[in-house]
C-alpha cells in the first residue's frame, strides 16, 4: 500500500488519540486527548479541503466542546474510582468488541467500494449561486438552498439552552448561571482576559464577515466571540447576567425570529418562504446574519455557563 | 528572486521543525512540569516564528502577510499565558502534595 | 422528470405547521413568565385551525400536498411533501397537543404572587417544541432535515422527563438522552452513506434511485437500528419505563403518545419510500418480531407492576411493539415491495389510536395521584366515587386500545388481520389476537381494582379538577370513536360491523374473558377473589407467576446499559445480513 | 495499492466509529460515554468530508452541500453534548453519583421514595 505521508501522519495520529481518549483509564486524560484529537481533525478538514468545517470544527467540535468536557471532568473526579467497579463482564466487552469490528470491517468496505467518478452537487450549487449574490457556495448552501436546515440549527441551539436551563434547581430559577470565578485581578488570567478580548472580538467579527465569499462565518465567528466573553467571566472580570432579564431573552431569539421575518418577506415578495427577491438576496442574507451573529454568540456563552444555580436578589 | 526565496524558506521552516521537534522531545524527556513546560513554550514559540517567516515570501499581498504575523503574536501571548497558568498550578499542586 | 418537485395549491399551511409552534417558542422565552401559557393556547388554537386546514386542503387536491422552500427545488434544495399518512398524523397530533394543553393548564399554570417560575414557564416551550419537531418529522422530504428533526424532539423530550428535578428523573433523562444519541449518529450515518451513493438525500428523488448493495444495506441497518432505539422497540427500551413512568402526567403524555411516534414514522419513511423494493420479507419478519416480543415482555411486565404510571409505561412498550406487526403484512410479493395500502393505513391508524388513549391514560394516572396522594394500584378502591369521570376516562383508554368496536384499533386489527390472511402469514394473525387479550388483561386489572368498593375506613378521596377530567375523557373518546373514520376514510367501511350483533358482541365478550383470565394468571399482586375462584386461580399461578418473574428478570438484563449497547448492535447487524439474504 | 488521501480518511473514520461504539457500550463512567459519542460523531463527519472531497468539480476543494450539512452537524452534536453534560453534573449535584446503572424505575409521583436523601446527600460541590 503506497500512502501519502502527507495524509497519512495526521490520519494516523487521528485514529491514535481516538483510541487513546476511549481506553485510557482515567476521564480527565481522556478529555484532554480529545482536546488534541480535536485540534489534529482540524488539520485533516484543512487536508480535505474543507476550511469552513476546519473552522467550526476547531471552534465548536474540538475549542467548545472540548472545554465542556475537561470543566465537567475536572468535576466529577471524585466518582470515578466507583464507576470502574462497574465495568461490564468480559464476555459483554468481547461481544461489544465483535460487533464493534464487524460496524468498522462494513464500513472500511463501504469506504473502499465508493461510487467512482462520486456524486456530487458541486456542479448545480455553482450553476445556481449567481442570484445569492455570495461568493462562497457554502455559504449559498446554507443560507439560500438549504436555509430551512440553518434556521432550524439556530432554533436546536436555542432548545439546547431551554434544556440547560430547565436543570436549574427551583429557588435558582431566574439568576445568574453557573459559580462566580474568583481570579487574581492582578494574576496573568485577568491580564490575558483584558488583552485578548478586543482583538478576539475583531477576530470573531472578520471571519463572520469573510463567510460571504471565504471560508468562515457566522457560527464560527460567534463562537470565537462566546469564548472571549466567557474568558472574561472565568477571569472574573464580568458576571453572567441573571437570566430573568428581559434584554438578554430578547437578544436571544432575534436571531431566529428576524430569520423567519426574513422568510415571510420571501412570501410576500415572492410568494414564497425564505425566496429572496431578485438582487435583494445579498443584503437580506446579510440582515438574517447580523441578526443571528448575537444570538449565537450569546446562546453558546450561556451554554456553556450552564443551568442557573444563584437566586436573583 | 523566487529561487533565494524558496531556498530561504527551505531553510527558515527546516529550523522551525526543528525547534517544534526540540521542544516535543523536551516534552517528553524532561522530568518535571516546569522544565517540560520551558521546552514546550521556547521551542514552540521559536518554531512558529520561523515558520510564519518562512512563508512569509510566498504569501501575496501584504495584508495575508501581516495575518501570519498576527497569528504568531497571538501564539505568543496565549503560549506565554497558559504556561504562566500551568505553571501556578503546577506549583500549588506540589505544595500540596510534597514529593516524598 | 420529478413529478412532484413543484409547490402545490395549500402548500404553503406546511411550513406554516412547522414553524407556529416554533414562533411560539422564541415569543414565549422573549416574553417568559405568565405569558409563556397564553402564547401556548393561543399557538394550540392557530396550530390546530393549521392542521384542519392542510386536511381539507390535501382532501381537495386528493394529492399529496408540496412545498418547495425557498423555491429551490431538491436535489439542491429542501422539498415538504404531505402524503395521506402524514395528513393524518398532522391532524392526530394537533388534536393530543389540544387535549394534553387543556389538561395541563392547571398543571402548569404560574402560582400567584411569583412573577416567572421554572417548570410552568419551560413546560409550554418543550410542548410546543415537541409539536414543530413532529410536524417537521412528517412532512420533510429530505433525510438530513429528518435528521434535525429527530434531534429537535429529543432536545424536547429529555428536559421534559425530568421537569420535577428530582435524582431519579435526572438519571431517567441521562440514560435516555445518550442512548437516543448513539440512535442519532446511527441515523446519520446512515444519510451519510446514501449520500456518498447516491449524491442526494431528497426521498422522492432517492426512491428511484436506490439499488442493492453492501452500501445502501449498511445504510438501512444502522439507520433502522438507530430509529428504534429512539422508538424504545423491545429490546431496544431500556430508557423507556423510568422516563416515561417518571416524568409528570401531562409530560408523561406527550412522551409516551407523541414523541416515540416521531422515530416510528422515519422508519415507514425508510421502509416504505426510501428503500420499498430493497429490504425485503425477512427483515420485516424480524422487525415485527421484535414487535411481537415487545408485546408479550410489555403486557406481562405490566401486570406485575405495583405502581399505575409504571403499568401505563410498560403498556407503552407493548404497544410500541403493536406498530410494528404491520411491516411485513405491508409487503406486496408480487413486486417485491413495501407497498402503500391497508395495511399501512392499520399501523398509522394504530399509532393515532394509541396517541389518543395513551394520552389520556397517562392524564387519568395524574388525576388518580391528586385524588388518592399515591398512584399505587392495590389500593385505587374508591376512586370510582370519587371521580367517576377518571375512572371512566381510564376505562375508555384501555377499551381502545384493546381493539373493540368502534375503536381505531379494532380497526386496525381487522385491517392487518385481513392482510394477513391474504398474505398467508397466519403466525401474525395469532399475534394480533393474542396481543389484544394481554392489552385486555391490564386494563381489566386496573379497572378491578378501580371499581372496588372501599374499605369503611379508606381516607376520603379528594376531588379533581373538572376540566382536566374533561379534557382526559375527551381523548379516550376520540379513541374509542376512531372506527368510525372508516366512514368517511381511505379505510373500506365493510370492516365495520354492528356492534351489538351476535358476532361482534361475542368477540367483545371472549376478549374480555381471555383477557380477565390472562390477568388471574399473570398479575401480581392479585386483587382480592371470590374464595372459589381464588382457588382455582392459585393452582395455575404456581405455573405462570415463575414464568412472569422469568419475563422480567429476562428483562432486567435487557436494560442493563452494556446489554443494551451489544444489542443495538445486533439488531442493527441481523438487519443488515436479513436484507443481505433477501437479494 | 494506492490509497488516496481521501481513503484513508475514510478508513480511519470507519475505525473512529467503531472505537467509539465500544467505548459508549463499554465504559460504566457517563462522561466517557459522551465523550465516546463525539467520538463516534466525529468518525460520522470525517465520513461525510471524505464523500464531499470526492465530490471536488469546477475548482471547488469538494462539494459545498455535504460541507454546509456537516457544519449544522457539528453545531448538533455541541448542542447534545452541552445537555448531556449540564443533566450529567446536575444528576451528580442531586444523588452524588453518576451511575447509569440504577435498575429501579423511577416513580415521580411518589414523594416518599427518597425524601431524606434528596437534601442530606447533597455532595459538596466543585472540590
Amino acid at each position: 500500500m503506497i500512502v501519502d505521508a502527507f495524509y497519512a501522519a495526521p490520519a494516523l495520529l487521528i485514529l491514535a488519540l481516538g483510541v487513546y481518549t476511549t481506553f485510557v483509564r482515567d476521564t480527565f486524560p481522556a478529555t484532554v486527548g480529545f482536546l488534541a484529537y480535536g485540534l489534529l481533525l482540524t488539520v485533516a478538514w484543512v487536508q480535505l479541503h474543507g476550511v469552513d468545517v476546519a473552522l467550526t470544527e476547531a471552534a465548536i467540535g474540538g475549542g467548545l466542546t472540548g472545554l465542556l468536557l475537561v470543566r465537567a471532568s475536572a468535576k466529577l473526579r471524585a466518582t470515578e474510582a466507583g464507576a470502574r467497579a462497574q465495568r461490564p463482564s468480559l464476555a459483554l466487552r468481547l461481544a461489544a468488541a465483535v460487533l464493534c469490528g464487524c460496524v468498522t470491517l462494513a464500513l472500511a468496505i463501504t469506504v473502499l467500494t465508493l461510487p467512482d467518478p462520486a456524486p456530487s452537487l458541486a456542479v448545480e450549487a455553482l450553476a445556481h449561486i449567481a442570484p445569492t449574490g455570495v461568493g462562497n457556495p457554502i455559504t449559498a448552501v446554507l443560507m439560500a438552498y438549504r436555509a430551512m436546515d440553518t434556521l432550524l440549527e439556530s432554533i436546536v441551539l436555542l432548545l439546547a439552552l431551554v434544556g440547560v436551563w430547565s436543570l436549574a434547581p427551583d429557588r435558582a430559577w431566574g439568576g445568574r448561571p453557573g459559580p462566580r470565578y474568583n481570579a487574581d485581578p492582578d494574576g496573568i488570567l485577568a491580564f490575558i482576559a483584558r488583552v485578548l478580548p478586543p482583538i478576539g472580538i475583531i477576530v470573531g467579527v472578520y471571519i463572520f464577515w469573510v463567510g460571504a465569499d471565504a471560508p468562515g462565518g457566522k457560527f464560527q465567528g460567534a463562537t470565537i466571540v462566546a469564548a472571549m466573553w466567557l474568558l472574561t467571566l472565568m477571569a472574573g472580570l464580568s458576571d453572567v447576567p441573571p437570566i430573568s432579564r428581559r434584554w438578554m431573552r430578547v437578544l436571544l431569539v432575534a436571531g431566529p425570529a428576524v430569520f423567519i421575518a426574513v422568510g415571510i418577506v420571501g412570501v410576500i415578495t415572492t410568494g414564497t418562504f425564505l425566496a429572496y427577491p431578485d438582487g435583494w438576496a445579498k443584503p437580506l442574507i446579510l440582515v438574517i446574519e447580523f441578526a443571528l451573529m448575537p444570538s449565537l454568540a450569546l446562546t453558546l456563552g450561556l451554554v456553556l455557563a450552564g443551568a442557573p444555580e444563584r437566586p436573583a436578589p | 528572486m523566487s529561487a533565494v526565496a524558496d531556498v530561504f524558506s527551505y531553510i527558515a521552516i527546516g529550523a522551525g521543525a526543528f525547534f517544534f521537534l526540540a521542544g516535543t522531545v523536551g516534552l517528553l524527556r524532561f522530568p518535571d512540569t516546569l522544565t517540560r513546560l520551558h521546552a514546550l513554550t521556547k521551542a514552540d514559540n521559536l518554531g512558529l516564528g520561523l515558520v510564519v517567516l518562512g512563508l512569509l515570501p510566498h504569501v501575496d499581498g501584504v495584508l495575508n502577510g501581516m495575518k501570519l504575523v498576527v497569528i504568531w503574536l497571538l501564539v505568543l501571548l496565549s503560549g506565554a499565558d497558559a504556561g504562566q497558568l500551568i505553571a501556578r498550578a503546577a506549583r500549588r499542586a506540589l505544595r500540596r502534595h510534597p514529593p516524598a | 422528470m420529478i413529478p412532484d418537485a413543484s409547490t402545490t395549491p395549500g402548500g404553503w399551511l406546511l411550513p406554516l405547521a412547522i414553524l407556529m409552534p416554533f414562533v411560539g417558542v422564541l415569543a414565549g422565552l422573549a416574553l417568559g413568565g405568565r405569558h409563556a401559557r397564553s402564547v401556548a393556547m393561543l399557538t394550540i388554537a392557530a396550530g390546530l385551525a393549521a392542521a384542519i386546514a392542510i386536511a381539507s386542503a390535501a382532501l381537495r387536491m386528493g394529492d399529496s400536498l408540496v412545498y418547495v422552500l425557498g423555491g429551490w427545488s431538491p436535489p439542491l434544495g429542501i422539498a415538504l411533501r404531505a402524503d395521506g399518512i402524514a395528513v393524518a398524523m398532522i391532524v392526530a397530533v394537533a388534536v393530543v397537543i389540544t387535549g394534553i394543553g387543556i389538561y395541563a393548564r392547571t398543571d402548569f399554570a404560574t402560582p400567584r404572587g411569583v412573577g416567572e417560575a421554572r417548570a410552568p414557564m419551560l413546560y409550554w416551550m418543550l410542548l410546543l417544541a415537541v409539536w414543530g419537531s413532529l410536524n417537521l418529522v412528517f412532512v420533510s422530504g429530505d433525510l438530513f432535515t429528518l435528521y434535525v428533526a429527530l434531534e429537535l424532539l429529543t432536545f424536547a423530550g429529555v428536559p421534559l422527563v425530568c421537569l420535577d428535578g428530582k435524582g431519579e428523573t435526572l438519571r431517567a433523562a441521562l440514560r435516555y438522552l445518550v442512548y437516543a444519541l448513539a440512535g442519532s449518529v446511527l441515523y446519520l450515518l446512515g444519510v451519510v452513506l446514501l449520500y456518498a451513493q447516491y449524491g442526494t438525500l431528497d426521498i422522492a428523488l432517492l426512491a428511484p434511485r436506490v439499488s442493492p448493495g453492501a452500501a445502501t444495506w449498511t445504510a438501512m441497518a444502522m439507520m433502522t437500528a438507530g430509529l428504534l432505539a429512539k422508538t424504545a422497540l423491545f429490546p431496544l427500551h431500556l430508557w423507556l419505563p423510568p422516563a416515561h413512568a417518571g416524568a409528570p402526567p401531562a409530560a408523561s403524555a406527550v412522551l409516551s403518545a407523541l414523541v416515540v411516534k416521531g422515530s416510528f414514522f422515519i422508519v415507514i419513511r425508510l421502509w416504505l419510500d426510501v428503500a420499498p423494493g430493497l429490504v425485503g420479507l425477512p427483515a420485516a419478519q424480524l422487525l415485527a418480531g421484535l414487535g411481537a416480543a415487545a408485546i408479550l415482555f410489555g403486557s406481562v411486565i405490566a401486570l406485575r407492576q405495583a405502581r399505575l404510571k409504571l403499568l401505563i409505561a410498560y403498556s407503552t412498550l407493548a404497544q410500541i411493539g403493536y406498530l410494528f406487526i404491520m411491516f411485513p403484512l405491508a409487503f406486496d410479493g408480487a413486486t417485491g415491495m413495501f407497498v402503500h395500502g391497508d395495511a399501512l393505513n392499520a399501523g398509522i391508524l394504530q399509532a393515532i389510536s394509541h396517541a389518543t388513549a395513551k394520552a389520556a391514560m397517562f392524564m387519568a394516572a395524574g388525576l388518580v395521584y391528586k385524588s388518592c396522594g399515591h398512584d399505587r394500584i392495590a389500593d385505587l378502591a374508591g376512586i370510582a366515587r370519587a371521580s367517576p369521570l377518571t375512572v371512566l376516562t381510564f376505562v375508555f383508554g384501555g377499551v381502545a386500545l384493546m381493539g373493540v368496536l368502534p375503536s381505531g384499533a379494532y380497526l386496525a386489527k381487522k385491517l392487518l388481520l385481513a392482510a394477513a390472511d391474504g398474505s398467508g402469514q397466519w403466525w401474525w394473525e395469532s399475534v394480533l389476537v393474542t396481543g389484544g387479550l394481554l392489552t385486555t388483561s391490564y386494563v381489566v386489572l386496573v379497572a378491578a381494582q378501580m371499581l372496588r368498593r372501599p374499605a369503611a375506613d379508606a381516607p376520603p378521596r379528594a376531588s379533581v379538577p373538572r376540566p382536566q377530567e374533561l379534557a382526559a375523557l375527551a381523548l379516550a373518546l376520540c379513541s374509542l370513536a376512531l372506527g368510525l373514520t372508516a366512514v368517511f376514510g381511505p379505510v373500506p367501511s365493510s370492516f365495520l360491523g354492528n356492534p351489538l350483533a351476535p358476532k361482534e358482541l361475542g368477540a367483545t365478550l371472549m376478549t374480555i374473558a381471555g383477557g380477565t383470565v390472562l390477568a388471574l394468571l399473570f398479575a401480581s399482586p392479585l386483587p382480592p377473589l371470590p374464595a372459589a375462584l381464588s382457588a382455582v386461580a392459585s393452582r395455575s399461578r404456581r405455573v405462570t407467576l415463575p414464568l412472569g418473574a422469568v419475563l422480567e428478570g429476562i428483562d432486567a438484563l435487557l436494560r442493563r446499559w452494556a446489554v443494551a449497547g451489544v444489542s443495538l448492535l445486533l439488531v442493527a447487524l441481523a438487519f443488515g445480513l436479513l436484507m443481505h439474504g433477501d437479494v | 495499492m494506492i490509497v488516496t488521501g481521501a481513503t484513508l480518511f475514510g478508513l480511519v473514520a470507519a475505525g473512529l466509529i467503531g472505537v467509539g461504539l465500544y467505548g459508549l457500550i463499554v465504559n460504566p463512567q457517563p462522561l466517557r460515554k459522551i465523550l465516546a459519542f463525539n467520538v463516534i460523531g466525529s468518525g460520522v463527519f470525517l465520513l461525510f468530508g471524505v464523500v464531499a472531497r470526492r465530490g471536488a468539480a469546477l475548482g471547488l476543494g469538494g462539494d459545498p452541500v455535504p460541507q454546509a450539512l456537516l457544519i449544522t452537524g457539528i453545531v448538533v452534536a455541541f448542542s447534545a453534548t452541552a445537555l448531556a453534560v449540564t443533566v450529567l453534573l446536575r444528576l451528580f449535584e442531586e444523588t452524588g453519583s453518576t451511575t447509569l446503572a440504577s435498575d429501579a424505575p423511577a416513580v415521580a409521583s411518589e414523594p416518599v421514595v427518597d425524601a431524606g436523601t434528596g437534601t442530606a446527600a447533597l455532595p459538596t460541590r466543585g472540590g
